[in-house]
Order: structure tokens, then sequence, then C-alpha cells
């Protein structure tokens, strides 16, 4: 038996970051602490040259190689080009802080990168063995950059819960995965799509399948009740570590979602509906309530991640085209925006001191009033104010929900959105409205305050674009149905 | 004759053993990464089983795959509950409480 | 019950055992050891699914590398003991009670469906040179070369962070430089004091 | 017509007086001193009182109405937002109402506020009050309906503040903001349904399209159909609930009693309140087309008008007895709308305004007399220090009751009368709980003045020797009032609601024919209108509920003169019922626990859009209080055990299986 030798192009971004990941590793070996810069700087070349391979690589049709286990379409440049975007600005954000903690060495960058790939994998993932091997790539690389603080007791205690959680939801997606072969009898996303098909939609072990696989799902996305590990772990890892794992893996989630859900058992629609409204609602409930009564801004973040991942799943809900691209389209802006936030709590922080609490950002107005508008802009835009980017985001779904003829879900939601809006002014009252324990003006390196401001500008500035943005992530979608 | 129905329902009750270890177990989290290692051999069952019955290789081919990834996970988790206990001098999974709330 | 049936019931028995006793017992060492009996029976499962290369890896893999670095670490820590026999049994019941709803939940999926003796018959059986081994391996590196890159990929993965997370230069730790040893010069060992003898006094 | 007015100008000029006398007053207070501000305020009040009652009122008799803008003030996609009248009986009534008492609130407060430091910007807020609702029921659009049932509230929140020092002040009036927000929310749904169905604003244009839209089905929740008429008159109805207190939304009212006494006379007893009564005889055609609201309507009024009273019983702050009766009164105007005698429920509003605005500013004159103290338990004997309050107080409180021949006494008996006609759902109920409320507020009322005027002090000596009765300014308005609390009763039953009074400004179906019986059995009295009232009265001597009204003041001379020590006995048999009175049926303890934070959320929407300081003072620090408790209670599930964390995705796991496999 030979095998023809498969076509190697449409992995090339893939092979390049995970190449220069390994010269990375090997290159760091050589540098003292003082010559650490040139990791960083290879580890943003890095990026930027995938976002070129991934561009040139573009195509209008999709390409398949590896025996069907690999797909290129325009949902995965797509998200492959955010992913490099966000993780570059977050790498950017991270520098410094590193430094001050002594964490400033090649693992971070290596893992990242490693990560980075795991997501990759994800985006373009046609087989449900790829699909878990991205996500195991992706889960490892961040379990390890949780704990990277080691001699922190909470980021290790962090890591611990996220490893065995994490492990466990992987352990269910896997038993999901179980069932669906044993009952289409293959693991190619396609052929599984086929083969349900043929089968009848209330298929007991099929839905049997399909609930496991939508918890293991939920769970990497953090849907209540799934979500538990995520407000402790965004609190207990590095700020480096949160702002990395707060942003990309999102988009790689969005990936699995649509890859399994959409992708492999729409045949199944009608059950994943109706659960996944009940995961929507619930996490829209309890992350915005629970939001309110933090004291620390990391936590605080990550409820209000739990709260807009289930926005982001009404998205899902409504099982159109319109929706999965308003869905897309939202977790994009949630990426930027979670970004933005995060990298200011990075910004407050200094050596020795952690800008984590809600109290620091007391006053910030008299201390940078050019930081405390930004942190402004995100907030609003979080809260879905308009007009920024928050507000089409939330706009977009409601609409694709109420198209879907479920008013009454979307009544829910604006009502929970509305509650939600409550932290976030309170961060806003805080900058512009307390004094400033600590008076001391902010600093940061020149490039990450540019970096920083386009971030935060992005959501405002480019609303006249909101039109091509969409149609971007509606040709994205529009792809996915072709394939 | 044993019917696939039989192998399926041994991963089962492996899989509600593991799940049940990971709540049960309060003090050592050594065995709540014990448990895991249950989980996905239960998983490993269920795609044995399968390909056995389907005639179908691909099924073994993702247990091999998955035995891969657990080898992998379980150096990853016992290095970090190595740092764990490096920090707090206790594996005791009740000790791992500061985050909350 | 012939004999395949015989074997299948008593190596599934063992196993459901030994993995309730990894769960209960409290004692890591005897939890560990007692995770290495259920590995056994289910690479003897497995054999009997006629997928001897995947229970052979198991028992090499997992019992051979996977089992003995859960044993190293668990004798690594200074854990102590006493604390982990406190409270034995306080959630058993519970813990028990869950156990049973999710097998009979699962089981009556499983049971019901279409996974039965007439509806999935054991297929025929394989001509005798037939090797499993084989087989996986054709497919391995040429169908699957792409999750086998990848799964390189996550070793090295689990190298790095194996190693960043717990590698680390103690300041007390005391280690010799064999590159130093051999440049030593004689110089540098000894040193010849001329002195007057001492006179007793 | 008068000095060469035109109607148009005269309808400008009744608001717009009070207006100017409001910003002359609370603009240049400070310069022109206390005297020349309340001289400028009573005056465009008077001004206002004049032109309502001797030009317009006789010009609505003349059957000369008005309906049209009188100011256009932009035109926003295709809607005109102007600024228009509609005077018609119903309108001339109630501004008629509204000034004289505002006027008479106005010249009581120059003694009650006399040494008050805020003088200047008491009599600014309580013209621009007059402003508010005068613009409120001279409306002729729901916009401008809307923009004064607002001014109203914003009015009111600042005046139940205006001691914005006391902490239980600042209170009350958060309280009251919150459970108004809560009504105002369906209200302006409401509005918006009306403008979404209707694609106008304009009343008439409204009420015209109205029956053809009264079999259109809507569904809001996916599966359930309503009633759009219905719909939208149930949302309306529920901002009516807030402003005029009905269960559950009367928390408030009570406590806003710690504004000053002119305050409470004007605003949460004659007038503001009666705005949600005013609002659903308005909008009679609407309601009119729906039997589910009108039964809604009457249940909740009579629901309040009972039980609200109970609650009366046992109060012993003045204020606080007389303001459970207007909650309770308040109820028995819903109860006359809801059996679709919307005639009869403005005739008492009008009559509750008079005898209602006499009793709290008799118990001013009391607390004034009695240097601030409010509680009745140490009163008593008053009579003869404060005869004249003494004597206006019990003229008060037998209209009250609905002693024959008072004013109370023909609207309430009508409403009775009305409730019993009644066919709609719930009629019997409500019949049941108007007739015992007649016995509930004969006993409190009267427990209140014997235990104010009657019986020994309880006070000691020098106090009592201190009281003595109030300046002319206050007694004068309480002999002002005093008279048409008796007479405006028999003096106007004919007319408004057997007469064509009303015409069309009141609409009634032809299903829902009360009116009719009532005037049917009103006639049989006689040929000559005296004739009719001498037998109507006489007949009232002999009718249950004045059976009720005596047992009731009997029992209260009972309990509180002849044997006071018996009173402490039942309480401490009746404990839990007494407590639960007590605490107001727990209302507020279980609003705060469940309601608190759906109002804060609500209050969100509002609050953000603009005020910092609102942002600041109530949001942050009041609200994150509440809501940061549930909140607090509900992050107790995030252990930090990775084992509940476990557990809860197992139990996520299984209920999802259990639901989608066998459910």
């Amino acid at each position: 038996m030979t095998a023809a030798m498969p076509n190697f192009l449409p992995v090339a971004p893939e092979i390049f970051v995970f190449s220069m990941a390994c010269v990375i590793l090997l290159v760091d070996l050589f540098l003292s602490d003082a010559r650490r810069g040139v990791t960083y700087l290879l580890t943003q070349l890095t990026l930027i040259g995938a976002a070129v391979l991934t561009v040139k690589g573009m195509s209008a049709a999709a390409v398949m190689t590896f025996n069907g286990m690999f797909v290129g379409d325009a949902l995965a440049n797509v998200l492959k080009l955010a992913i490099y975007g966000v993780t570059f600005f977050g790498f950017a954000y991270s520098r410094d802080y590193l430094r001050e903690r002594g964490m400033y060495r090649g693992e971070y960058f290596v893992l990242g990168l490693f990560g980075v790939v795991g997501m990759m994998v994800m985006a373009s993932a046609s087989h449900f063995l790829t699909l878990y091997l991205g996500l195991e790539l992706l889960s490892l690389c961040v379990y390890a950059m949780v704990a990277l603080q080691r001699d922190s007791g909470q980021s290790t205690e962090a890591a611990m819960k996220y490893f065995v959680l994490g492990a466990m939801a992987s352990g269910l997606l896997l038993y999901g995965m179980s069932m669906l072969y044993g009952m289409t009898g293959s693991l190619e996303i396609s052929a599984v799509r086929k083969a349900i098909e043929g089968l009848s939609a209330d298929n007991v072990i099929l839905v049997f399948g399909l609930v496991f696989v939508v918890v293991g799902i939920a769970f990497k996305l953090g849907a209540v009740p799934f979500h538990m590990w995520v407000p402790d772990v965004y609190h207990g890892a590095p700020t480096a570590v949160t702002v990395y794992l707060g942003t990309a893996p999102k988009l790689a989630a969005f990936a699995l979602v649509m890859r399994l859900l959409v992708g492999g058992l729409e045949g199944l629609a009608v059950s994943w509906q109706s659960m996944l409204i009940i995961l929507a609602i619930l996490s829209m409930a309890a992350g915005n309530v629970i939001a309110i009564a933090q004291d620390n801004i990391k936590r605080m973040l990550a409820y209000s991640s739990i709260s807009h991942m289930g926005f982001f799943l009404l998205g899902i809900v409504s099982v159109s085209q319109n929706g999965y691209s308003s869905a897309l389209f939202y977790v994009v802006v949630y990426a930027v925006m979670s970004l933005g936030a995060f990298g200011m709590v990075i910004l407050l922080s200094r050596a020795g001191f952690e800008a984590e609490r809600l109290d620091d950002f007391k006053g910030l107005n008299q201390r940078s009033p050019w930081h405390a508008f930004l942190m402004l802009l995100v907030m609003i835009s979080m809260a879905g104010v308009p007009p920024t980017f928050g507000f089409y985001a939330k706009l977009l779904v409601i609409q694709s929900v109420i198209n879907a003829g479920m008013i009454w879900l979307a009544i829910v939601a604006v009502l929970l959105a509305v509650i939600g809006a409550f932290y976030y002014l309170r961060v806003i009252k805080l900058m512009y409205f307390d004094d400033a324990d600590d008076k001391a003006p902010l600093g940061g390196p020149a490039d990450v305050r540019v970096l920083m401001g386009i971030n935060a500008l992005a959501l405002v500035l480019l609303i006249p674009w909101v039109g091509v943005l969409m149609e971007v992530c509606r040709a994205a979608i529009r792809a996915l149905a072709v394939a | 004759m044993v019917p696939l129905s039989h192998y399926l329902i041994l991963g089962a009750i492996l899989f509600a053993l593991s799940v049940v270890g990971i709540f049960l177990n309060r003090k050592n989290l050594v065995v709540l990464l014990m448990a895991i290692e249950l989980m996905l051999l239960a998983v490993n069952m269920n795609f044995v089983a399968f390909a056995h019955f389907l005639g179908d290789l691909g099924g073994q081919v993702f247990v091999f795959f998955i035995l891969t990834v657990a080898a992998a996970e379980s150096a990853i988790g016992l290095a970090i509950l190595v740092v764990v206990f490096r920090n707090r001098r206790s594996i005791n999974v009740e000790d791992l409480d500061s985050l909350k709330g | 019950m012939d004999f395949k049936q015989l074997a299948f019931y008593f190596f599934a028995a063992v196993l459901v055992f030994a993995a309730s006793m990894v769960i209960t017992v409290r004692n890591p060492v005897r939890a560990a050891l007692f995770l290495v009996l259920a590995f056994f029976s289910a690479a003897a499962v497995w054999m009997q699914l006629h997928a001897e290369f995947l229970s052979i890896t198991l028992v090499l893999v997992y019992v051979g590398a996977v089992m003995v670095l859960f044993l190293f670490v668990v004798m690594m820590l200074d854990i102590n003991l006493v604390r982990l026999r406190e409270g034995f049994g306080e959630y058993l019941p519970i813990g028990g009670l869950v156990a049973v709803l999710l097998v009979l939940e699962m089981a009556i999926v499983l049971g019901s469906g279409p996974f039965g003796i007439e509806q999935m018959p054991e297929p025929a059986p394989l001509p005798a040179d037939y090797s499993n081994t084989r087989a996986l391996g054709r497919v391995l590196y040429t169908q699957y070369l792409y999750p086998f890159e990848i799964a390189a990929l996550i070793l090295l993965v689990a190298i790095v962070a194996a190693i960043a997370l717990t590698m680390r230069r103690r300041k007390d730790s005391k280690y010799q430089n064999p590159g130093k040893q051999i440049q030593v010069q004689r110089g540098d060992r000894v040193r010849l004091v001329k002195m007057r003898a001492e006179k007793k006094s | 017509m008068i000095f060469g007015l035109d109607a148009k100008t005269i309808y400008l000029l009744i608001p717009l007086s009070c207006l100017a006398g409001a910003l002359l007053a609370g603009l240049l207070g400070w310069k022109i001193g206390r005297r020349a501000s309340h001289v400028v305020t009573i005056l465009g009040v008077a001004v206002a009182f004049g032109l309502s009652a001797f030009v317009v009122l006789p010009d609505v008799l003349a059957g000369k109405t008005f309906n049209g803008p009188v100011y256009t003030w932009a035109v926003s996609g295709g809607i005109p937002l102007e600024v228009g009248f509609l005077i018609d009986p119903l309108s001339a009534l109630m501004m008629v109402v509204v000034t004289f008492v505002s006027l008479m609130v106005h010249v009581y407060t120059i003694g009650y506020m006399h040494d008050d430091p805020g003088y200047q910007r008491f009599f600014s807020y309580i013209a621009l009050f007059t402003f508010a609702m005068l613009m409120l029921v001279m409306s002729n659009n729901f916009l401008q309906l809307f923009f004064g049932w607002e001014a109203v509230g914003v009015v009111s929140y600042l005046l139940i503040g205006f001691w914005y020092t006391r902490p239980t002040a600042i209170y009350a009036n958060l309280k009251a903001f919150l459970v108004n927000r809560v009504g105002d929310f369906g209200f302006l749904l409401g509005i918006a349904a009306v403008y979404m169905y209707f694609g106008t604003l304009d009343y008439g244009a409204v009420f015209g399209i109205a029956p053809q839209l009264a079999a259109k089905v809507v569904q809001v929740l996916p599966g359930v159909d309503w009633n759009l008429i219905t719909l939208i008159s149930i949302l309306l109805f529920i901002g009516a609930m807030g402003k005029s207190a009905q269960v559950p939304l009367h928390v408030w009212l009570p406590d806003s009693m710690e504004g000053p006494t002119p305050i409470s006379a004007l605003i949460h007893a004659a007038t503001m309140v009666t705005a949600g009564v005013f609002m659903v005889a308005r909008m009679s055609p609407i309601y009119e087309l729906s039997t589910t609201a009108l039964s809604v309507v009457l249940v909740i009024g009579a629901i309040t008008a009972f039980f609200m009273g109970l609650v009366g019983i046992v109060q012993n702050d003045i204020k606080r007895v007389v303001a459970y009766s207007t909650l309770s009164q308040l109820g028995y105007m819903m109860v006359a709308l809801g059996a679709s005698a919307y005639s009869v429920g403005i005739f008492h509003l009008m009559t509750h305004a008079f005898f209602k605005a006499l009793l709290f500013l008799a118990a001013g004159s009391v607390i004034i007399g009695m240097h601030h103290e409010q509680d009745m338990r140490n009163m008593g004997g008053l009579r003869r220090r404060m005869p004249m309050t003494w004597l206006t107080a019990w003229i008060g409180a037998l209209a009250l009751i609905g002693f024959p021949m008072f004013a109370g006494f023909f609207s309430k008996d009508m409403i009775i009368e009305a409730v019993h006609h009644s066919k709609t759902p719930g009629a019997t109920f409500a019949y049941l709980a108007v007739l015992l409320g007649v016995f509930v507020t004969a006993f409190y009322t009267f427990r209140m003045i014997f235990m104010t005027f009657h019986g020994k002090p309880r006070m000691d000596k020098e106090t009592f020797d201190h009281v003595h009765e109030s300046p002319w300014v206050v007694t004068l308005p309480l002999v002002l009032l005093a008279i048409p609390s008796f007479a405006i009763g028999f003096l106007t039953i004919e007319p408004l609601l057997f007469g064509n009074y009303f015409g069309t400004s009141i609409h009634v179906s032809t299903q829902h024919p009360v009116m009719l019986e009532l005037a049917h059995d009103f006639a049989k009295g006689g040929e000559s209108s005296v004739n009719r009232i001498g037998v109507f009265v006489a007949h009232g001597f002999q009718s249950l509920p004045f059976l009720f009204a005596m047992i009731g003041l009997g029992l209260a001379w009972l309990l509180y003169l002849r044997y006071p020590e018996v009173p402490g006995k039942i309480q401490a048999r009746a404990k839990g019922l007494y407590a639960l009175l007590l605490n107001k049926y727990y209302a507020d303890e279980f609003n705060e626990a469940v309601f608190g934070r759906g109002a804060r959320g609500l209050g969100n929407l509002f609050w953000r859009i603009g005020d910092v300081r609102l942002i600041d003072g109530l949001l942050v620090n009041g609200s994150a209080r509440l809501v940061g408790w549930a909140s607090s209670i509900v992050r107790q599930i995030q252990s930090g055990y990775v084992y509940h964390y476990a557990f809860a995705m197992i139990l996520g796991l299984f209920l999802l299986i259990t639901f989608f496999l066998h459910g």
C-alpha cells in the first residue's frame, strides 16, 4: 500500500508557527536575561509571518488535505487571523509584566505559540481526531502557563483546578464523540453529518452523545453550570496569562462549536438548540448577577466573560446563517474588548503590585485621563452602549434571535444585559468620581500605549466599517455551509 | 457471544466511578488524577468496542492518540501537582480554596 | 456460557472492583496499584476485542511508564497520610447514589438501544495472518500523518511544560562541574608553604 | 370670554400662572423674601382657580368644549410633538378641584411652614406641582400625559424628601421613586404599545380607532395570545397602580408622610394620587372594550380598599391613619371604575379631595398645636383646646365614613350600589370588600377622632396647657374645606351622575349598564331633585352600609372611650394578627426581598443615561448594597472546592441527560 504525498501548502502557517516555536525554544537557551527581548521579537515576528502566510494562502474554495483531516476555508482563515491579532496584542501587553515578575523567559512565549498552533488546528479541523488533538494541545499549554508563576500559591491552585476540571471536560467530550462514532461509524465530520441525515433526529444514542459533546463545549466556553473554573482561573493566573486565555481561546471555542455542532451535528439542531438556550440563559443570569458582588476586577471580568458567552450562544441558538455570523462577530468583538480590559489591568500593575482590585481603578482619571478614557470605551462597549462595537454585536445577535421567532428569549437577554450594565458602570464611576488612593502617574512603554490606544479606539472608530466586518463574518459562515 | 451493549455498560460503570471519584475525593489530589485516567479508560473502552463491532480501524487509532495525550496530560498534571505541593506542603483537595466567590 | 463470555465477565468484574478501590482506598500507593490492576484487566478485555496492539501498549506505556510516574510522585512528595484518612466515608452515600443513578441512566440508554447482539452481531473472525499491529501502523503513518505530528507536538509541550514547572536550581544544592575538574592545575589545589620547624617550647 | 381674551389664551394662562409663581419663588425667592414668595405663588394659583372655576367651568357647562393643539414644539418622524389641551367636563372638574385644594394648601402653608428655613423652596415646589398636575389633566395626548405624570412624580419626590436631612425622609423618597418606576415602566410600555398599534398618540384618534382593534390579538410570548386592548389597558393600569398606590405598589404612600403635612394633603391625598383614577376614567373608551381589564381594576381596587383599611386600625401616627384611609379610599375609586361607573369614581374623587384634604390639614393643625408630636397615644382631650380643629375634623370624619347627608355618603353609597349592580367578574368579591370596608373605615376614623380629641389627655399637664388653637391662616382653609366636605355631595350628585354632565368625555359601553340601573333606582325617589335626594338620604339611614358604619363608630367609642384598657388586651391576645397588620402585611419586607432587586434593575436603565449624582448617590451606594446582597448569596456556590465544581458539572450533565432523553 502506497500513500500519495499530501499537499502541505495549506498547512504552511501551522508548520511555520510550529517550526518557529522550536527555533525560539532553542535560541532562548543561549540568551542571557538581558537579551530576552530577542525571544519576544521573534515571537511577534512569527505571528506576523503566520498572518502573511495565511493571507497569501487564502483561496475562495475550501481546501482539504491530509486525507480529510484538515480543511482550509474562509472560516478557518478569519479565525486564524483574529487569533494572531489578539495574541500579538496580548504578548505585547504582557512583556513588562513578565519581566517584573521573573517570568520573562522563553517558556511563556513558546507555550503561547504552541497554544496558537493548537487553536489553528482546531480552526481547520475536519475530523474528530484533529479537533480533539488541537483542543488538547491548546489546553495543555494553557494549564502549564497558568502555573508558570510557580512560587505563587494562587497561580498553582488555579492551574490545578483548571487541570482537573479541564481533563474531566475533555473526558466528557470524548465520551460523547465515542457515542457519535458508534452510531455513525465514522470520525470524519462530513461523514458524520451524512450519516446523521440517514438517522432520525431523536435517535436516543445520538442525543445521548450530543449531551456529552455539548457539556464538553460548554466547559470550554465557560457556560453555566460548567463555568466554575472560569473565575478561579482568571483570578489565580498571572494577568499576562489571563489576557492570553481570556481572548484567543474563545475564538477557538467558537471553532469547536461551529465544526462540531453546526458542521457535523446540524441534523440534531432541534436538540442542541434547546440545550444551548438553557445554558445561555443560565450563563447570562448567573454571570451578570454574581459579577456585581466582585471586588476583584479579574474575577469580575471572568463573570462578565461567562455572561458574554451566554449572549454569544444566543447567536448559535437561532440555527441560521445569520445567527452564526452574528455569533462570530460577537465573539471577535468580545475578544477585542476583553483584550483591552485585561490589558488595562496589566498596564496598571507594577513590579510587586497587582492592580487586581476594583479599588485600584479609583481616580484613574486623575492619574491618566487618556487611559481612563480608553478604559471607559472598553467598559461601555462591554455594557453594550451605543455607538460601540459591543452594542452592534449585541444588536446583531438579538436580531437573529428575533428572526428565529424567539422574542421572549430576546427580551430575557436584553433585561439581563441591562442588569449587567451595572458593574461596568461601577468601574467608570470609580475611575471618574472617586479619589485615587495612589496618585502615581501611569507609565508604560510607548509601543504598549499605542497598541492599547488602537485596541480601545477600534471599538468606536471602526464603527463606519461595521458593515464590511459583518460581511466578512457572513462570508466565513457561508463558506462553511458550502463545504 | 458478548453483545456490544455489555462493553458499553462496562464503560459506563467505569465512567460513573471516575466521575464519583472526582467529587467524592476530598483529600488527595493524586487520586483525582487517577480518576481522570479511569475516565479516559472508560472512553477508550467504548472506542475499542465500537471499532471491533463496526469493523473500523478508526476507533483504535483514536484510542492510540488518546493514550498518547493522556500520557502527556498526566505528565503535566503531576508537574502541576508537584508545584502545588511545593507551595503548600499539602496535596489535600480541601486546602485548595483560596480562590472562591 | 462459553469461555469467551466467562473471561469477559471475569475481567469486567475485576476491572470494576479495581476501579472502585482506586477511588475509595485512602492510601495513594494502594490506589495506584489498584489502578495498575484495572489497566491489566482492561488490557485483557481489549484483547478479546482484537485490539492486541492497544492492549499491549496499555500495559507497556501505561503501567510501565505513566503509573510508575504516579508512584514516583506519590513517594517523592512527603504526604501526610494521617490527614488523608480523616472524614472517611462521610460523602460515600451521596457519591454512591449519584454513581448508581448515573449508571442506571446510561445503562438504560445503552442497553435498550441499537447495540444489542441482534442489531450488531459480532463481526466475522479475521484471517489468521491478520496483524492488528501492521494494520494500525499502515494507517498511522499515511492516513493519520497529520494527527500523528500533532501528537508529537503535544508530547513536546508536555516535556517543555514539565521542565518549566518543576526544574529548579537550588542555591544550596551541591553539584560538580566536570570541565573545571579536568582543567584543574596542581597549583590550584596544593600550596607549598615554607616554614620553620616548630620548636618545642 | 373675559377681558377680551380668547379661550386658548385662557387655557394657557391657567397652568402658566402657576408656573410663573413657581419660577419666581424658586429662582428669585432668596431675593424677594418669604412674604413676596407666598404672595406670588398664591396669586398664581388663585388666578388659575378663578379662571377654572368661573370661566372654564361655566363655558363647559354651556357645552363649549375644546380639543386641539395650542403649541407645536417639534415634528419628529411624522408625529407632531405638541402641547394640546382637551377641555371637557372631566378635565374642567379636575382643574377646579386641583386648583381649589391647591389654593387652600397654599394659604395653610403660610402658617404651617412659618418657621421653616426652606419656606420659599416649599412654595416654589407646590406651585410647580400644581402646574404639572394641570398639564396632566388638561392634556389631549399620551405624550403630554406622560410628561405631566413624570413631572408630578418628580415634584412629589422632591417634596417627600423636603426635609432632606432626615434619613427616613430620604429613604421614603427613594422608595417612592423606585416603586413608581415599576409603575411607570408599565405605563411607558402601554404608551409604546398604543403608538405601535394605533400609530398616533392623540386621544381622539386613538379612541376612534380602538373599537376596530377590539378583537386584535398579539403574541408577546410565543404561543400565548393576548388581546391587544386588554394588554394596553393593563399596562396603563400598572402605571395607575403606581401613582394611585394600589396593592401591591402601595408601599410608598404611607412612607411619603415623611414630607410636610401640607404636601400630604395636597399631593398624597387630594390630587396626585388621583391621577391614576383620572387616567383610567379618561381612557374609558379603551377600558370599556376589555372586560378582563375592568375586572383587574375592580379586584385590585377592592383588595386595596379593604386590606389597607385594616392596616389603618393599628397605626398610632395620626398622619399614617389618614394615609391608610387614603389608600383605602383610592381603592374605592378604582372599584367604581372597574364597575364601569366612571362618573361615580370621579364623583368620589372630588368629594374625597375635599374631605381628605380637610382631614390632613386638621391633623396638621393638631400637630402644630402639639408642637410636632404625631403619636396619638400622647394626645387626647384636645377638644376644648382646639375647638375649631375639632369641629372641622368631625365634619371630615363624618364625610369619610359616609354619614348620610355628608359629601362622602353620596359618593361612597353610589360606589357600593354600582358594584352591587355590576356584572363584571369579581364584582361579588368587590361588593363584600367595600361593604366591610365601610365598617373598617368608620372604626379607624373614629378611633383617631376619639384618641385625639376626646377622653382624658394622655400628655403631661404642662404640654396640655401649652396647646392652643392654630392661627387663622390654618383654620380658614379648614373652614373653607369643611363647607364642601359637607355640602358638595348633595349639590352635585344629580348633575354629575345622572344629569348629562360628563357627556361624551366618558364612554360607557352598553354591555356594562351599571349607570343606567343606578339612574333608574335614583329616579324612583320622586319628581323634584330635592325629593329624590331626600329619599336617597332617608334610604341611606336604613341601608347596610350605614349599619356597618354605625357599628364601627360604636365599637370605636366602646374601645377607645368607654373601656380604653380593652384594646391592649385584644392586642395581646391576637398577637400574630396585630403584628401582621402593624407590619403592613410585611409588604415592605417582601418587596425588599423579591422586587427590590428587580426594581433597581429597572432603575439602572433610567439612571444610567444622565445623572451622575444619581449614579453616585443612589445606584452605587443604595442599590449596590441590595443587589450586592443577593449577589453575595449566589456567589457562595463558588465555594473554591474542586469537588463542588465537579459536582456542579455532573449535576448539569445528569439533568441534561434526564431532560433530553427521558423528559
